[in-house]
C-alpha cells in the first residue's frame, strides 16, 4: 500500500516561499502566474495492512508528526501497490 | 461590508475588558466606542501593551548614566560606547507563542527583536537567546527543543544577523511554558538615532514592508495576556509565520532611508500592529494622524478595518517622512522588493481618525487609548512555599568519599552539558565581528572602525530566584557582569526579560515585586543602567507558575579588541587560580537537583562589595596581560568550572590536577555555587605579582593547581577526591544535549 | 586585482567578502548589484558571496541564478573571467550550470557553523596555487544545503581532470565518514570546472582571513588569486 | 486554471529528509513504513490560458526553475477551476 499524502499551508497563513516563487516566476514572464502556493508531498509505503487500518494510522501519523497541524492542513491517498 | 457587532458586555468580556475598564473608556472618550475601536481598546490595554501590572514596579530600575543615549520608553535603549557610535539593544519574550507553535513562534521573536532595533537606526550585529524548557521526559520537550533552535536558526542565519550566545535551561517548571527570550544588538551612529516620533503637521505616514493579512490578531496582545488553558488551542490560528528573506531585505531597506534626514520617525509594526505603531507615534508626538485603510497593501480580500487594524503580520514598519519625498522613499523601497504606501499624514489634531473606503471608522484621542489603562494595584504576597523550602540541613545529605559519580551526573545534566548542538546551528560568524564564539562566558564582538569590542551576556538563574527573589535577581546580575569581566569587559547597560506567572496572585506580584527590587539594588550598587526592558505575565497553566525568571542580559565595553580573554586553558603546566571565596552553599545548586532532586535550600549568599572586586581584580589581571584564561564559576560549581575550562583548551582538552586545602565538605567545596569566584590560570613566573595584586585589592585568591595531563584530578587535603580522563568526561558534557535532541521518542 | 562581489537579495557575506578583499588585502573592490546587466570586461575576479539569496525559497541558488547580473557573469565566466562562489555563491553556480552537480540538504538536516579542515586536493589551479598540496586548511562552514551530489560517472570525470579542489577531512588530513560534515559525495568540499576559472566552495575562506584572529587559512585563496593578477 | 506539481527526487538520489522521517516513524511505533519519500508539492494558479498553452508554459517553469532536473523530476496536472 502506498499512501501519498499532501501537506500544505492553511489559508491566510503567510507562504514566504510561494510569494518568492510567485515573483519570481512573474519577473520570468510567466504574467499568467496569479498565484503560488508550496507544500510537502509525501509517498509512505506500507506493510501489508488493510486499508480501513492504514486509513487510521496514516491520519495518525500526519497529525503527530508529518505535518504542524497549527499551520498546516493535510490530506492523503492510500493506493495499491499490488 | 457587513455589519459590525453590536456592544454588548459579553463581547466587552471577549475583548479581554473588565466592566470597570469598560466603564473608563465611555467616561474618557465620552461615547461609546464602535467595534473597531472596541478591538482597538483591546489589544491598547492588554497587559502586553500596556504593562498595567508591572509600571509601578519598574520605575524603580535606575536607567540614567552619563552615557545613556535612550533609556525605557523607546523600541530600544541605547548607549553611547564613544567613537561616534552607540550600541542599542533590548531582549523580548516570544513565551506564548513558542509553546503553541515553537519554530514559527521563536522565528518571530527573532524577527520582532531585530526590528524593534533596527526601527532606532542601528544594524543588528548580534542575537542572543535564553531558552528554558520542561524536564526531558515531559514529551513535548523534545519537540519544542527542536522546534525553537530550528527557528531561530531558520530565521537569525537567513537575516545574517549571527546568533553568538544565550542559555538553555530545563526545568519541570516550564513543563507547560516554556521561556522563548530573544535579544539583539545595534550598532548606530551615536549622532543617528531614530525614534518612534511623528513630528510636524503634515508629514506622510508610509507603511513599508510585508502586506497585512489576516494573522496574529489578538496574538501577542491576547495570548500573552493570559494563562493557557483547554481553549488554548483554539487561539492556535493567532500565530504567525515569519518571512525572514523580506526581514532582511526591510533591515537593508530601512537603514538606506534612514540615510536621508526627511525621514522624522520610525515605529515597527509589533503587538497590535498598526494600531499601536499609530497611537503611539501620534502620542509621543503630541500630534495627531490620519490614516485610509484603503490604502494599506493587503494580502487577503475582504479584510475589514477592525482585521487590518490589529493584525499581527510580520516584517512591516511604519515611517513617517517629510512631504515631497514620497517618491525617493518608494523607490528605494521598491529597488529592495518591498511593498510600499503613503496611507496616512500627520495632523494637527490631538487624535487619530482613520478612514476606510469613504468612511470614519475610528475617531479617538490618542491619551485613552495609549495611556488611558489604570496602572493595577496589584496585591503582593509572601508565598507560604518559601518557609518550607528554605529548610535545607546538610547533615541530613548523604555525603559520599568520592566525587566521580557526581560530576559525571552534572557534565551529562543539559542544564550543565555542552550547548554546542544548539549553537551549531546558529550562524555565530557571519559579518566577521565574533571575537570569541558562543561556549565561553560571553560572547564578544569587535567594532569595526575601531579599537574596541562588545562582550555580552544573558543569565538567570531561576532555581535561585524560586528560593529568594530577591537575591536570585540580583545573582543573576552579577552573574551576567561576572561573565563578562571573564572575558575582559566592563558592564555599560542592562536589558532584562520579566518572566513571571499569573500576576493576579498576590504570591506571583510578590515574586515581582522582590526581583524587580532585587535587580534594581544590583544595578545601583554596579552602576549599571537598565536602558530597555519586557515584561511577561501569565505563564501559568492550570495555576502552576514558572520559577520566577528575570532574565537579565548585560553589555560590557573593552576598550583594546586585542585583549579579549577566554575561558579555555592554553597550555600544560600553568597554574590554576582561584579568584574568590568558597562557602558551604549547596542550596539551590545543579548538584542537589541532579542528585538528590532537590531544589531547596537558600540561593548562596551574594556579597556586592566582594563581587565588584572580584571583578575589577579579574580585569586588571587581564588588562596586564597576566593571565591566560578566565572562567567564572557558575551552575556545577568548581569542579564544573574547571572541567569546562579543560575542555576549552584549543589542543581539544588538557588535563588539570587540583590539590585542595579546606574544612568543607567535598562536594560542597567542589558543586556548590558560591557566588563571586572566577577560576583563572596563568604562566608559573607570574604567580607572585598576581597575589600580590590580590593582597592590595583585598580579594581573596588562592592556588587550586596546574593544568596539564590527560586527567582532571582533584586531590583534597590530600586524599584523592575525583580522577577522571578528559576525554572520556568531555565525550559525556559534548553529546548529552544532541543525543537527547535527535531521539524520536 | 579588481574585484566585484554581487548582491544578491539575500546575500549576507558580501561585506564579509569586501572586508577581507579591501580592507585587509587592499585590493579595488565593487559592488555588483543583481538587477544590473554590468560590463565586466575589466574585473579581474567575481565573487558571488554566501548568504541566503531569496531566502533560500525553493532550493538555494534557483532564484537568483535568474538575476540579471548572472548574464554578465556567465558571459564572463566564459571568457575565462575568474568567478569565486562561496556557500551561496556555490549554490548559485551549481544552479546555474556553470558548475556540474548538486547542492542538497545536509545529511543532518540542521544547518552546521563550525570549523572544519579541508584538504587542498590540487594546486593546478588560479584559486589554490599559494596552498601547497595535501595541506590541511581550517575552514568554517555555515550551511544548510550544502551536501554536493554528482552522479558517479561525473565524479570520476571531475577527479580525472583535477576539479576537485577541497575535501572534508581531519586535522590529520584524513578523509573519513566523520569528517565529512554534511553527507557529500566523496567528500568534496569544493571544485572547478574544466577551464579552471570558476570555483565553488561550501566553507568560507573569508571567515578565516582577517589577522585579528589567529586562524588566516582563508588567505591563502584570496591570495592565489592576487598572485595571478 | 491550476497547475497541481510534484517535484520529487529522482531514483538513485539520497533523500535525506525522507530517511529520517522514515526512521522517526518507526521509532514512533509505526513499524508497517517501509520507505518513505519527500518531495515538493505546487499549486500555481493561472489566468485564462488555453490548456496547450498552459501544458507548455508549465513544463518550461518546471525544467528552468521550480525542478533541478540534475536530481529532481517532475510531474503536473492541470485542473480547471471553473
Ligand atoms: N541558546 C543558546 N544559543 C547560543 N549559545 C548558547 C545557548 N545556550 C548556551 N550557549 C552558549 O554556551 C555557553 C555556555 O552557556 P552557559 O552554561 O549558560 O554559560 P554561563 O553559565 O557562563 O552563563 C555560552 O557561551 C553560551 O553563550
Ligand atoms: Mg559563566
Amino acid at each position: 500500500m502506498l499512501a501519498q499524502i499532501h501537506v500544505t499551508f492553511k489559508e491566510g497563513v503567510l507562504d514566504p516561499q510561494g510569494k518568492t516563487v510567485h515573483h519570481a516566476l512573474n519577473d520570468l514572464g510567466y504574467d499568467e502566474v496569479l498565484d503560488v502556493h508550496i507544500g510537502k508531498y509525501l509517498e509512505i509505503k506500507l506493510d501489508s495492512v488493510s486499508e480501513e487500518e492504514a486509513e487510521i494510522r496514516v491520519r495518525e501519523m500526519c497529525e503527530r508528526l508529518l505535518a504542524n497541524t497549527v499551520i498546516e492542513s493535510f490530506r492523503f491517498k492510500l493506493v495499491s501497490t499490488e | 461590508m457587513d455589519k459590525e457587532p453590536e456592544i454588548t458586555s459579553q463581547l466587552v468580556k471577549d475583548h479581554g475588558l473588565t466592566g470597570e475598564e469598560y466603564r473608563r473608556i465611555l467616561d474618557l472618550i465620552g461615547r461609546q466606542p464602535n467595534f473597531t475601536e472596541l478591538g482597538i481598546f483591546s489589544v491598547m490595554w492588554s497587559e502586553h501593551c500596556s504593562y498595567k501590572s508591572s509600571r509601578p514596579f519598574l520605575k524603580n530600575l535606575p536607567s540614567e548614566g552619563p552615557n545613556v543615549l535612550q533609556g525605557p520608553g523607546e523600541n530600544a535603549g541605547a548607549i553611547d560606547i564613544g567613537d561616534g557610535f552607540a550600541v542599542v539593544f533590548k531582549i523580548e519574550s516570544h513565551n506564548h507563542p513558542s509553546f503553541i507553535e515553537p519554530h514559527q513562534g521563536a522565528a518571530t521573536g527573532v524577527g520582532g527583536i531585530m526590528r524593534d532595533v533596527f526601527t532606532m537606526g542601528a544594524r543588528p550585529i548580534a542575537l542572543l537567546d535564553s531558552l528554558r524548557f520542561g524536564e526531558l521526559d515531559d514529551p513535548r520537550t523534545r519537540f519544542l527543543l527542536n522546534g525553537v533552535v530550528d527557528g531561530i536558526s531558520s530565521y537569525g542565519n537567513c537575516t545574517g544577523v549571527p546568533t553568538v550566545g544565550g542559555e538553555v535551561y530545563f526545568d519541570s517548571c516550564y513543563n507547560g511554558n516554556i521561556l522563548v527570550n530573544a535579544f539583539c544588538l545595534g550598532l548606530a551612529k551615536s549622532d543617528k538615532i531614530f525614534l518612534a516620533k511623528a513630528g510636524g503637521v503634515g508629514n506622510r505616514i508610509l507603511y513599508v514592508g510585508s502586506k497585512t493579512g489576516r494573522d496574529g490578531i489578538h496574538g501577542a496582545s491576547l495570548l500573552a495576556s493570559s494563562e493557557f488553558d483547554e481553549t488554548t488551542e483554539e487561539k492556535r490560528p493567532t500565530v504567525q509565520v515569519g518571512d525572514p528573506f523580506t526581514e532582511k531585505l526591510l533591515i537593508e531597506a530601512c537603514l538606506e532611508l534612514m540615510e536621508f534626514d526627511w525621514v522624522v520617525g520610525v515605529q515597527d509594526m509589533g503587538a497590535a500592529g498598526l494600531t499601536s505603531s499609530s497611537f503611539e507615534m501620534a502620542h509621543r508626538s503630541e500630534a495627531g494622524v490620519r490614516m485610509d485603510l484603503s490604502k494599506v497593501p493587503l494580502r487577503e480580500a475582504g479584510m475589514t478595518p477592525y482585521e487590518i487594524l490589529l493584525s499581527e503580520s510580520q516584517e512591516r514598519m511604519l515611517f513617517v517622512i517629510q512631504p515631497g519625498h514620497e517618491e525617493e522613499a518608494v523607490a528605494i523601497l521598491e529597488k529592495w522588493g518591498l511593498d510600499a504606501a503613503i496611507i496616512g499624514e500627520v495632523t494637527d489634531e490631538s487624535g487619530v481618525r482613520i478612514r476606510f473606503n469613504g468612511k470614519e471608522v475610528v475617531n479617538l484621542p490618542t491619551f485613552p487609548v495609549v495611556d488611558g489603562a489604570l496602572d493595577l494595584k496589584r496585591e503582593t504576597q509572601r508565598p507560604e512555599y518559601l518557609d518550607r523550602i528554605h529548610q535545607l540541613n546538610l547533615t541530613e545529605l548523604p555525603h559520599p568519599p568520592r566525587g566521580d559519580k557526581a560530576l559525571i551526573k552534572l557534565l551529562g545534566s543539559p542544564n550543565i552539558a555542552s550547548k554546542e548542538w544548539v549553537y551549531e546551528q546558529y550562524d555565530h560568524m557571519v559579518r566577521l565581528n565574533t571575537l570569541v564564539l558562543p561556549g565561553s562566558d560571553a560572547a564578544v564582538l569587535r567594532i569595526k572602525g575601531t579599537k574596541k569590542a562588545v562582550a555580552i551576556s544573558v543569565d538567570c538563574n531561576s532555581r535561585f530566584c524560586y528560593l529568594d527573589p530577591y537575591e536570585g535577581a540580583a545573582i543573576a546580575v552579577a552573574e551576567c557582569c561576572r561573565n563578562l569581566a571573564a572575558t575582559g569587559a566592563t558592564p555599560i547597560g542592562l536589558t532584562n526579560c520579566l518572566n513571571f506567572g499569573n500576576p493576579e496572585r498576590p504570591e506571583i506580584m510578590w515574586q515581582f515585586e522582590q526581583a524587580v527590587q532585587g535587580m534594581g539594588d544590583a544595578c545601583l550598587y554596579f552602576n549599571i543602567p537598565v536602558v530597555s526592558g519586557n515584561v511577561s505575565l501569565y505563564n501559568e497553566t492550570k495555576g502552576e507558575a514558572i520559577f520566577p525568571t528575570p532574565t537579565v542580559a548585560v553589555v560590557g565595553l573593552i576598550e583594546d579588541q586585542t585583549k579579549v580573554m577566554t575561558q579555555g586553558f592554553k597550555k600544560p603546566g600553568h597554574r590554576i587560580g582561584l579568584i574568590g571565596f568558597t562557602m558551604e552553599e549547596l542550596g539551590g545548586s545543579e548538584y542537589l537537583k541532579v542528585l538528590f532532586d532537590k531544589t531547596e535550600g537558600k540561593p548562596p549568599v551574594l556579597d556586592r562589595k566582594h563581587e565588584k572586586q572580584v571583578q575589577d581584580f579579574c580585569l586588571e589581571l587581564i588588562q596586564k596581560g597576566l593571565i591566560q584564561s578566565a572562567h567564572d564559576c557558575s551552575e556545577g560549581g568548581l569542579a564544573i568550572a574547571v572541567a569546562e575550562s579543560c575542555f576549552a583548551s584549543p589542543a581539544e582538552g588538557i588535563g588539570a590536577t587540583l590539590d585542595l586545602e579546606s574544612t568543607l565538605r567535598g562536594d560542597a567545596l567542589l558543586f556548590g555555587e558560591s557566588q563571586s569566584r572566577i577560576v583563572i590560570s596563568f604562566p608559573e613566573e607570574f604567580t607572585d605579582k598576581i597575589e600580590d595584586l590580590a593582597l592590595s585589592y583585598p580579594v581573596d585568591f588562592i592556588l587550586l593547581g596546574k593544568t596539564g595531563g590527560s586527567h582532571f584530578t582533584v586531590n583534597i587535603n590530600g586524599r584523592e577526591y575525583i580522577k577522571q580522563e578528559i576525554e572520556s568526561l568531555k565525550k559525556i558534557w559534548k553529546t548529552t544535549l544532541g543525543s537527547y535532541a535527535g531521539q524520536t521518542t | 586585482m579588481k574585484c566585484g562581489i554581487v548582491v544578491f537579495p539575500g546575500s549576507n557575506c558580501d561585506h564579509d567578502c569586501y572586508h577581507i578583499l579591501k580592507k585587509v588585502l587592499n585590493q579595488e573592490t565593487h559592488w555588483l548589484w543583481h538587477k544590473d546587466n554590468a560590463d565586466l570586461s575589466s574585473f579581474d575576479l567575481v565573487v558571488l558571496p554566501g548568504g541566503f539569496s531569496y531566502g533560500d525559497y525553493l532550493r538555494a541558488g534557483a532564484i537568483s541564478r535568474f538575476s540579471p547580473v548572472m548574464n554578465s557573469v556567465i558571459s564572463f565566466a566564459k571568457k575565462g573571467g575568474k568567478v569565486l562562489g562561496i556557500c551561496n555563491g556555490f549554490q548559485i553556480l551549481v544552479e546555474s550550470g556553470l558548475l556540474p552537480g548538486a547542492l542538497m540538504q545536509n545529511h543532518t538536516r540542521k544547518f552546521i557553523c563550525k570549523n572544519v579542515y579541508v584538504r587542498v586536493e590540487s594546486t593546478h589551479t588560479p584559486f589554490t596555487q599559494e596552498c601547497s598540496d595535501k595541506s590541511v586548511l581550517q575552514i568554517p562552514i555555515a550551511h544548510h544545503q550544502g551536501s554536493y551530489y554528482i552522479d558517479p560517472h561525473s565524479l570520476g570525470d571531475l577527479e580525472e581532470k583535477g576539479q576537485i579542489l577541497f575535501r572534508y577531512c581531519d586535522a590529520e588530513g584524513n578523509i573519513t565518514d566523520s569528517s565529512n560534515p554534511n553527507g557529500s559525495v566523496s567528500s568534496v568540499a569544493g571544485l572547478c570546472n574544466a577551464q579552471k576559472n570558476v570555483m565553488g566552495m561550501m566553507p568560507h575562506p573569508e571567515r578565516c582571513a582577517d589577522p585579528l584572529w589567529p586562524n588566516v587559512d582563508g588567505q591563502s585563496i584570496f591570495k592565489s588569486l592576487i598572485t595571478q593578477s
